[in-house]
């Protein structure tokens, strides 16, 4: 195997398990603005990591190219797409989650903050 | 090496079926929306794989940046239109 | 202004038509005229709807100036180096996430952020609102006029916020030595501020 | 017109996104004898681009790119183009839609992918003028534009 095949087996699967995390992320935090945060950032980078792997694999053409333009394009939509959800759901008073215990600590620090 | 990318395009198949469990199961809409949105990335991805193993990958690449537009334009759509509900009631979701 | 503008459509036209080029793998004379003729196709579509916000944005971008001598366009250099380091923090990001996602207790600790930012146009405001959902735990909830609301994840992830670097670093895109970028920060961790 | 409701990031990312989705549209429409793609999907596209306008910066505003009373004229005029040119064909000995007969110069083969190319034009006009018709019959009224 050459240098070049190696490096697109190491990114592509990289892609795909920080593609599980982000699945997994989406069934286990506990409400939707947590979850917002799995599929902006790490479907995103997972996106990014396999479609490099694929341009490495593929070597310099046009191909390669096109390729570069997916990542931009989803690099710029993955959080625009994500921010309007969010968006929606602050102006229906969707509540987040907070942990419930809380210390002392945090609370000077929101003292601090006020 | 062409094994290995039908090992990953297997594999990404059964992750696509974990947010699915959201859509159906989510408590709020938003939910639904977002897992929708994370199994079309995944599903774009899938797309190139499988343009990767027939070795057409000049083709499949046209279909996976259409494939990206329009869930981009369906994800704002559908943002649009809950954000038109405007603030909820007391009591109710 | 006259002139801005039809630099920016000539700008406009040569991104087009290397998109085109791109997307088209046959170069002989007639896909290339098809090329030239669909861009331009397309840039007349836009006119009308570009000046207008052209124009918009220069009125946002004199008062800004008078306001706090910012500079008015965007600096390229700059951008070369936000690029990377932008996608490491990305990398960092999800690598924070997915140690939040696979620990099984779990160590998160929502919270949301207001503040308010002294940024020139909406471009920079657009920039940093994405720039914020990408990086280290934060996504941008909403943006309205100066006001930005966030929700970080973690406390370790908000600290790049309240530090001001990640501001700093949009505002640095435009002028060399920006100021105080962030002010009147607030941090709720309750259901009653809502 | 900025407008309290939009959202800012929508907007401008629509805003420089929407032409690249249109010339991508045009590029479906011309390339669709070589590659996936014709008519109809590039017509689809090229609605998707201007309704993407519609829906971030309201219908007030996108007047200024498309005006709503343009949509009914422009699709009868790509069903027109789609029925002359079948029409040509069969006026100059053939039988409807046989591209093979219109007198472009050109040999048969030729002949034969430029009236094609026509074909998908036509039904790529009609298909962008009727969808985008079709949003703003069902906003029409409406406060959330």
């Amino acid at each position: 195997m050459e240098l070049k095949e190696i490096l697109s087996i190491i990114f592509i699967s990289s892609g795909a398990f920080f593609m599980f995390v982000g699945s997994l992320g989406l069934i286990r935090l506990p409400d939707f603005y947590s979850r917002a945060h799995a599929t902006s950032k790490v479907d995103t980078l997972a996106i990014i990591l396999v479609i490099l792997g694929l341009v490495i694999y593929e070597g310099f053409s046009v191909n390669s190219a096109k390729l570069i333009i997916i990542i931009t394009f989803v690099a710029l939509t993955n959080p625009t797409a994500t921010n309007a959800l969010a968006r929606a759901a602050y102006k229906f008073r969707l509540r987040p989650w907070f942990k419930k215990n809380k210390s002392k600590k945090r609370q000077k620090k929101n003292e601090l903050g006020n | 090496m062409h094994m290995f990318f039908i090992y990953v395009s297997v594999i990404l198949s059964i992750i696509i079926f974990i947010p699915l469990y959201r859509v159906v199961a989510g408590p709020t809409i938003y939910d639904r929306m977002l897992c929708s949105g994370s199994i079309a990335t995944s599903s774009m991805v899938l797309i190139l794989m499988v343009g990767v193993i027939f070795d057409r990958i000049d083709m499949f690449i046209d279909i996976a940046m259409a494939y990206s537009c329009l869930n981009f334009i369906g994800v704002i759509t559908f943002a649009k239109y809950l954000g038109t509900l405007g603030p909820r009631r007391k009591n109710g979701t | 202004m006259k002139r801005i503008f039809f630099k920016n459509l000539i700008i406009q036209f040569i991104l087009l038509l290397g998109f085109w080029l791109l997307l088209s793998g046959h170069y002989d004379f007639f896909h290339i005229s098809m090329g030239v003729f669909s861009s331009l196709l397309v840039i007349l579509i836009n006119l009308r709807l570009k000046r207008y916000f052209f124009y918009q944005e220069e009125i946002d971008k004199t008062e800004a100036r008078i306001k706090s001598h910012f500079h008015v366009g965007i600096k390229f250099f700059r951008l070369l180096y936000y690029i990377p380091w932008l996608l490491w923090q990305i990398v960092i990001a999800s690598l924070q996430v997915a140690y939040a996602v696979l620990s099984p207790k779990m160590p998160i600790d929502p919270s949301i952020i207001l503040f308010k930012t002294k940024l020139p146009c909406m471009t920079a405001k657009v920039i940093l609102g994405n720039s914020i959902t990408l990086t280290p735990g934060t996504i941008t909830v909403q943006i309205s006029g100066d006001d930005f609301v966030v929700h970080a994840l973690m406390d370790v992830s908000s600290s790049g916020i309240l530090s001001g670097a990640l501001p700093e670093q949009v505002a640095k895109l435009y002028e060399k030595k920006p100021g105080q970028v962030v002010s009147n920060i607030k941090i709720i961790k309750s259901k009653v501020n809502i | 017109m900025e407008r309290k409701k939009d959202n800012p990031i929508v907007s401008l990312v629509s805003r420089t996104v929407s032409p690249f989705i249109m010339l991508f549209a045009l590029y479906v429409i011309f390339h669709g004898h070589y590659s996936p793609g014709g008519g109809f999907q590039g017509g689809t596209m090229l609605a998707a681009a201007f309704i993407l306008i519609r829906l971030s910066l309201g219908m007030e505003t996108s007047q200024l790119q498309f005006k709503s009373s343009w949509a009914t004229p422009l699709g009868s005029a790509g069903v027109l183009i789609y029925f002359g040119t079948g029409l040509v064909a069969l006026l100059f000995g053939g039988n409807f839609l046989d591209y093979g007969f219109i007198p472009f110069t050109g040999t048969v083969a030729e002949n034969r992918s430029i009236g094609i190319l026509c074909i998908e034009i036509g039904v790529a006009i009609a298909v962008m003028a009727i969808m985008v018709s079709i949003y703003d019959d069902l906003l029409k009224g409406s406060p959330d534009d």
